[in-house]
């Protein structure tokens, strides 16, 4: 592809490299890229990526396995976005989707990107783990299997797999049951989402998955799903509908707060802790839900909610997005966003840092121990913090 | 009664392991069937080689030639096929290395003989030669029996039988063998030996040892910072070397290093047999690995089924609060 | 150039607890598992892309399978095969000297100048069925080749032995070479290419094309049984939650005079 | 094995150091007209010591090191013109110390303007700093070097004028402190000790800066701009003049640009004005729009055009979109406040005979004992014709400002040209002697101002 064929070939070289995007809202740091914190070279920023795509697509510069690590670096987390004063900010992300994408074509991306698509392709999980094991998280929960309920529970890639993920997978699953909800899940028939394969530029292999999802979702009848992760969430309300696929998508934050005001699920156990809350990019700077997470743990007994200096919008991202979680091109250093990220949850004077998304969680809680600082924080989800707060172990 | 024929292989001046290896079992198959066991050696200069060999084989045949410089699998092809043929041995044995993974195919075709590579196993079934492969990942044995053959070639899997002494003396035969005129096709230009890097994992009391569930280069940070906590060094599996994430000098396996180190911690190494024939020596193996049915556990004395990425750091934590104590 | 891949599909066994073997102990029970190409035969398609990419001609992809395996075949042609053959046989009574001879039958019949193989498969890894091909079209080979570079008339090549040790070759074409890992990094295959190798015509062949029955293809090696293999000694595991586990490992290394 | 590299990675560490395509290719643009060059390694060091490590290890291999903060100078004096190494410190971005009742602040050399104006919203709401126009990536140290101008220039001058101490590495590799740091007495004045500056204005050819203490000044509760316009630029000057000496307000700009169309020609004002309450407010807006402003109100010479608390964060990376291509460039310089007419207009014309949408600007500096004029170019980054055509123009307005009796401020290679052309003898000859004595080996951001 030259820059002629590149679908925002018009664009790209509008970006001037002004720095906006590596901000947070206050300024208060210039490392709000996690790319750009983590390796601080000026071809990391987000101008760094555009410019160096348009090089490359202008032939100027060959591809390498560099340049393939320095674009799969961005985590998708929309910061620049958010920050660009430029009006063809709404199509940055698009930029770097698209020119993964063209990477992606011509077979050239860095190996864990390779393995992460593969493993899709053949298991439809990033990790490779067979398809038959994908329901094992939910043995003896009595989760039921999806046959009309209300509620579709779609758990996720991480959900399934990552221990972790699968412990809080089980929690959210049981507090469902607690409150009463008609719900079903997937199982083994559960399929990958597709959000992260979006993001990596696999835009053929996301298309199948939707149309798949969306077909498997129809065929069951499906009209309100419920999700785990924020990643999930983001792809089915936004880029289902344009597979046909309009479902009623929430959040399970947002399906939470809603029990909990309506007195549908009883928090009174509470839980005592000061509590800091990490934005998941997917449910903050993409959906701008900013306000469900933090209802659910105000309303929560013995939760004190206190705020990181970089919050909502402002949110620095934990390094998973983009396949990050498992692709990992930015961990191995205290630079680490992950790592910067629970030391500021420390400065808060917090003793929980509260996730809503299970590749946040899994991060995270990597990062506090990396750090050693498992005697000050744990890294806890909110499907964890309510189900202590209504009785579940 | 024709015998048993162990073709052995020598590099760097002396016979390879997986030839004793193969040596031996070839001398209890002998003994259980009554057969003579015979050895074959070439190269341009084999005396020792047959004197050692004879500890073992009833007879050995020396084949002396300067076009053996080198070990090469067409002229030594030419040798074996030549007295497979005068012999008619009933097995031919070798261990399944490099030399006999270029060798032996072709010679089964030249001979029109059965070829089963890699055995774990060789034995007697009813006056019929019987193996067993390992096949689907370690995860399956399979045995195999021969169609009828006047002889049978068979290579060992390296590191599997256990090398027995011989208490023979058996005789020494010098073979001369006249070389057709030489082709040019395939010319042999050299050895390349592994360039000799700045870390020596042979001699390392400690080894932290990475296979492919490391994910990523940059993960090897927290495998470094392992190392050094206790004070040892960092190998790794194949892959880790096939994604150029560290130089082949510290690739532990068939084609790396063989270590003994007192420690042999493995992340994520699943434990190929390629790999583990190079570490079994170990005093203490430790694995972590997410696959709890990794052939590694089988091989180590201790284990973690877990996520190498989440016990590495965890790990490095307390071993320093633990040397912290005593220090 | 013209180049010849010879690749197979396999089960991705990785996932161990999977295996079960059928009551016959003939086969394992394949309809749990997932299917890939082999992984030394997407090293020898790869350096063969490689090589048709900086030298031009042709590369044709072989496989000897069912109907299953297009699968592989359509994966080499998104890679950048021009053309694509199967042999239609079921192969799992096959050993490599009967599926060398199908691949000798139908590669004699082709014009090329190089023959490409993995050096061995995932499954069964046996490694023979390369040089095997290359004995009886009556052209030099190298196995296990982790450095190829071709020029007009011959390749360069380098050849693993144990311990590191490389064997360098210069070999003259027609030749055959059987690849190992680590010689390249496979590019990855989209699914876009992939569906548009789907356009691309697959030449399908029965048995009888070059000339061969079902008669005349008998195995030289015979399976009588397949089982699990016997327990070994396994590892003490350590179990709890990470920081748990590290600890008591610690403790064990400690115990053991390690630190 | 590039033995450079190897000894850049044994003093800052593998990551730290490139000498890869990437970020050679990106360290070789300024963001400009400059024609690109390549640097040889892109090195990001943490510390004072990696840097003396650094400069040491090229006086050795005789290799070039160009300093960069924010390399947003768009004169191209970041630009590698004879390769060599990339020194990017916006790893050394601790802010080190703020003395609150003294009133500065130490930072390192990488702290950006957007993290110290940000510190102190957060910690020192009642304290400022003088915030410079350019993006907030921007860094203190960077600014100063080049003699920047910020928000507080009109009651307190350039940037470079509230320094109260440097610690600089030479281009030999020895650390020197200026200022009261120098005898150990904190970092609260550079005066009076013997006056060794030759490190403001040199665009880093004479050393390093690692450190700066930088003056701050009182934050009032509200701030706020109020805008004013009038029809004829001639009017400009004695507005200035009035409005500084009122007394009563901080930045004090007059610009003119041809978007949105209705607006050009027009000169519009834009004046801070700050205080602690409203009655202090209401004062100053008396004075300063009914008493100094009102004539012109009152006649229709000028408009006022309201005042809105809470200070606009100039946005300049906009004007970069102007032909959608990504890049503009300018020329500023310090010029007499009354040649403001003449700038506009002949500004507007070069503008126009090479198609760009004009926009000048003057900010007002100290007591209108100066103003900073600049004269923006947009151009398409893809259209090589516009970055041509932008090019010429700076050019012209280079000739322009020193035709005007004007001081070219941070000139690119072309205007140091003019500068020294014109420059006494003497002075040039004294510079020539600091530069071989400072930099032997000549090391040190080679291309600029070098005296033949």
């Amino acid at each position: 592809m030259t820059l002629t064929d590149y679908k925002y070939g018009d664009v790209i070289h509008r970006c001037f490299r002004c720095g906006y995007c590596k901000f947070p809202i206050n300024w208060m740091d210039v490392n709000n890229c996690p790319a750009y914190a983590r390796f601080r070279m000026e071809t990391y920023s987000c101008g760094g990526r555009l410019w160096l795509t348009r090089a490359w697509l202008e032939g100027e510069i060959e591809w390498s396995d560099h340049l393939a690590d320095i674009l799969y670096s961005c985590t998708a987390c929309k910061n620049c976005e958010v920050k660009c004063p430029l009006s063809f900010n709404i199509d940055i992300l698009n930029m770097m989707i698209a020119a993964k994408g063209e990477m992606v074509e011509r077979g050239e991306v860095p190996s864990p990107v390779k393995e992460f698509l593969e493993n899709i392709q053949r298991q439809g999980n990033p990790y490779g783990t067979s398809r038959a094991k994908r329901g094992e998280w939910m043995e003896g929960t009595g989760i039921e299997a999806y046959q009309g309920q209300e509620f579709l529970y779609y758990v996720g890639c991480v959900g399934s797999y990552d221990t972790r993920g699968q412990e809080t997978a089980r929690i959210l699953g049981k507090v469902l049951q607690k409150a009463g909800v008609s719900f079903g899940v997937l199982g083994n028939d559960e399929n990958c989402d597709g959000n992260e394969v979006k993001n990596l530029g696999e835009e053929t292999l996301f298309e199948m998955l939707a149309e798949e999802n969306v077909a498997q979702f129809q065929g069951l009848g499906v009209q309100k799903i419920v999700t785990l992760s924020p990643h999930s969430y983001n792809t089915m309300k936004n880029d289902y509908p344009g597979f046909n696929g309009e479902f009623e998508v929430s959040h399970y934050t947002q399906l939470l707060q809603g029990l909990i005001r309506d007195g549908g699920l009883d928090v009174s156990g509470g839980y005592n802790a000061t509590v800091t809350y990490h934005d998941p990019c997917f449910l903050g700077r993409w959906n701008e839900e900013y306000n469900a997470p933090r209802a659910v743990l105000k309303s929560t007994p013995g939760v004190q909610l206190v705020e990181m200096a970089r919050n909502k919008d402002g949110a620095l991202c934990c390094g998973g997005g983009g396949g990050n979680f498992y692709i990992d091109l930015l961990g191995g250093s205290a630079d680490s966003p992950a790592r910067r990220r629970v030391r500021e949850a420390c400065e808060t004077g917090a003793n929980v840092l509260a996730v809503a998304c299970p590749n946040c969680l899994t991060m995270l809680e990597d990062a506090v121990k990396a750090e050693g600082l498992e005697d000050k924080l744990a890294v806890k989800d909110i499907a964890e913090i309510v189900g202590e707060a209504c009785g579940i172990k | 009664m024709s015998g048993i024929l162990v073709v052995a292989e020598h590099r760097n001046r002396a016979l390879a392991n997986v030839s004793y290896q193969v040596l031996s079992k070839g001398r209890q198959l002998a003994d259980q069937a009554q057969m003579e066991l015979l050895a074959v050696v070439a190269g341009s200069d084999v005396d020792a080689y047959a004197k050692e060999l004879a500890g073992w084989a009833d007879r050995v045949l020396a084949v002396k030639s300067d076009r053996l410089e080198g070990l090469l699998a067409e002229p030594c092809q030419k040798i074996i096929a030549h007295l497979i043929r005068k012999i008619k041995p009933k097995i031919t044995l070798m261990g399944h290395s490099s030399f006999a993974m270029d060798m032996a195919p072709s010679l089964s075709v030249e001979l029109g003989i059965p070829l089963a590579t890699d055995c774990i196993d060789i034995f007697w079934q009813n006056g019929d030669i019987l193996v067993t492969r390992s096949i689907y990942n370690s995860k399956v044995n399979a045995t195999y029996s021969f169609a009828q053959s006047e002889t049978v070639l068979i290579t060992g899997r390296v590191g599997e039988f256990s090398v027995e002494e011989g208490g023979r003396q058996g005789q020494i035969e010098e073979i001369e063998f006249d070389f057709e005129e030489e082709s040019d096709y395939k010319k042999f230009e050299g050895y390349l030996e592994a360039e000799a890097g700045g870390v020596d994992i042979t001699q390392a009391e400690v080894l932290v040892s990475v296979g492919r569930g490391i994910k990523d280069k940059k993960n090897l940070e927290m495998v470094e910072e392992l190392a050094r906590v206790l004070g040892g060094v960092v190998s790794c599996s194949r892959p880790v070397v096939d994604y150029g994430w560290l130089p082949s000098e510290r690739q532990v396996g068939l084609s790396g290093k063989t270590v003994q180190p007192k420690l042999y911690l493995g992340l994520g190494i699943s434990g190929a047999f390629q790999h583990v024939v190079g570490m079994k020596g170990a005093s203490i193996i430790v694995a972590i690995n997410k696959d709890a049915k990794a052939p590694i556990f089988s091989v180590a004395n201790y284990g973690i089924v877990d996520d190498l990425l989440k016990v590495v750091p965890a790990l490095v934590n307390k071993i320093s609060e633990l040397k912290g104590k005593t220090e | 150039m013209d180049i010849i891949a010879c690749i197979k599909r396999v089960p991705d066994t990785s996932e161990a607890d999977f295996i079960k073997i059928d009551p016959a102990q003939r086969d394992i029970e394949k309809d749990r598992l997932a299917f890939k190409i082999n992984n030394w035969d997407e090293y020898a398609l790869e350096a063969a892309v490689q090589l048709k990419e900086k030298l031009g001609g042709t590369l044709t992809a072989i496989t000897v399978g069912p109907e299953d395996w297009n699968e592989v075949l359509r994966r080499a042609l998104a890679m950048g095969a021009d053309n694509a053959i199967r042999i239609d046989r079921d192969v799992s009574a096959d050993d490599a000297y009967t599926v060398a001879v199908i691949l000798e039958r139908v590669i004699q019949r082709l014009s090329y100048d190089l023959v490409l193989f993995g050096a061995q498969s995932e499954d069964f890894g046996s490694g023979q069925l390369g040089a095997m091909v290359a004995e009886m079209l009556g052209i030099p080979h190298a196995t296990l080749v982790t450095v190829l570079e071709a020029e007009e008339g011959k390749v360069h090549t380098q050849r693993e032995l144990e311990a590191g040790t490389l064997q360098s070759y210069t070999i003259e074409l027609p030749a055959l070479l059987t690849v190992h890992t680590g010689i390249n990094q496979p590019r990855y295959i989209s699914l876009r290419g992939i569906r548009s190798a789907m356009q691309k015509e697959l030449q399908v062949m029965a048995l009888d094309d070059p000339g061969l029955s079902p008669e005349t293809l008998v195995p030289m090696v015979k399976l009588e049984k397949l089982e699990l293999p016997p327990k070994g000694k396994e590892a003490e595991l350590i179990a709890g939650a990470p920081e748990e586990a590290a600890e008591r490992l610690a403790k064990i290394l400690k115990d053991a005079g390690i630190f | 094995m590039d033995s450079v590299y190897q000894a850049l990675v044994d003093i800052v560490g593998q990551e730290h150091v490139s000498n890869r395509q990437e970020e050679l290719f990106i360290y070789s643009y300024d963001l400009g007209t400059t024609e690109p060059h390549r640097p040889d390694y892109a090195v990001i060091p943490r510390t004072t010591e990696e840097i003396q490590e650094i400069v040491k290890l090229a006086n050795k291999e005789k290799v070039p090191v160009v300093p960069l903060g924010g390399g947003l100078s768009l004169a191209g004096l970041a630009v590698p013109f004879r390769g060599g190494i990339a020194l990017d410190l916006k790893r050394m971005d601790s802010i080190l110390e703020v003395n609150e009742k003294a009133r500065y602040a130490v930072v390192e050399c990488g702290v950006s303007q957007g993290q110290l104006t940000s510190y102190l919203e957060r910690n020192f709401p009642h304290l400022t700093h003088s915030e410079p126009g350019a993006p907030p990536t921007a860094t203190i140290a960077g600014n100063v070097a080049i003699h920047g101008q910020g928000d507080l220039a009109q009651p307190y001058g350039f940037n470079s004028d509230m320094v109260n101490g440097l610690e600089i590495v030479l281009p030999t590799g020895e650390v020197c402190k200026f200022g009261s740091c120098s005898i150990g007495s904190g970092w609260y004045t550079q005066h009076p000790l013997p006056d060794v500056g030759l490190f403001l204005g040199w665009s880093g050819t004479t050393g390093i800066i690692t450190k700066v203490s930088i003056r701050l000044f009182p934050s009032k509760k509200i701030r706020g701009v109020g805008q004013f316009v009038v029809e004829d630029e001639e009017l400009v000057p004695e507005i200035m003049y009035k409005l500084t000496h009122t007394q009563m307000t901080e930045d004090v700009i007059a610009f003119s640009q041809a978007i949105p169309p209705f607006a050009s020609g027009l000169q519009h004002f834009t004046i801070n004005i700050v205080a602690d309450s409203e009655k202090e407010l209401e004062f100053k807006h008396e004075i300063v729009w009914d008493d100094t402003l009102g004539e012109y109100i009152r006649s229709g010479a000028g408009g006022f055009l309201g005042f809105r608390s809470g200070l606009q964060r100039p946005q300049v990376s906009k004007t970069s979109d102007w032909r959608k291509g990504g890049g503009f460039e300018y020329v500023g310089a310090i010029m007499p406040v009354e040649t403001y007419p003449e700038c506009y207009r002949r500004g507007r014309d070069i503008s126009e005979r090479h198609d760009i949408p004009y926009t000048v600007l003057g900010r007002c500096i100290g007591a209108a004992h100066a103003m900073m004029f600049s004269w923006t170019y947009a151009f398409n980054r893809a259209d090589p014709e516009t970055i041509r055509q932008a090019r010429e123009a700076l050019h012209e307005t280079d000739d322009l400002a020193l035709e005007l009796h004007g001081t070219i401020w941070k000139p690119g290679l072309y205007g140091q040209k003019l500068v020294m052309e014109r420059l006494d003898p003497n002075t040039l000859n004294l510079m020539k002697k600091i530069k071989q004595m400072l930099d032997p080996n000549g090391i040190m951001n080679p291309g600029n101002w070098e005296v033949s």
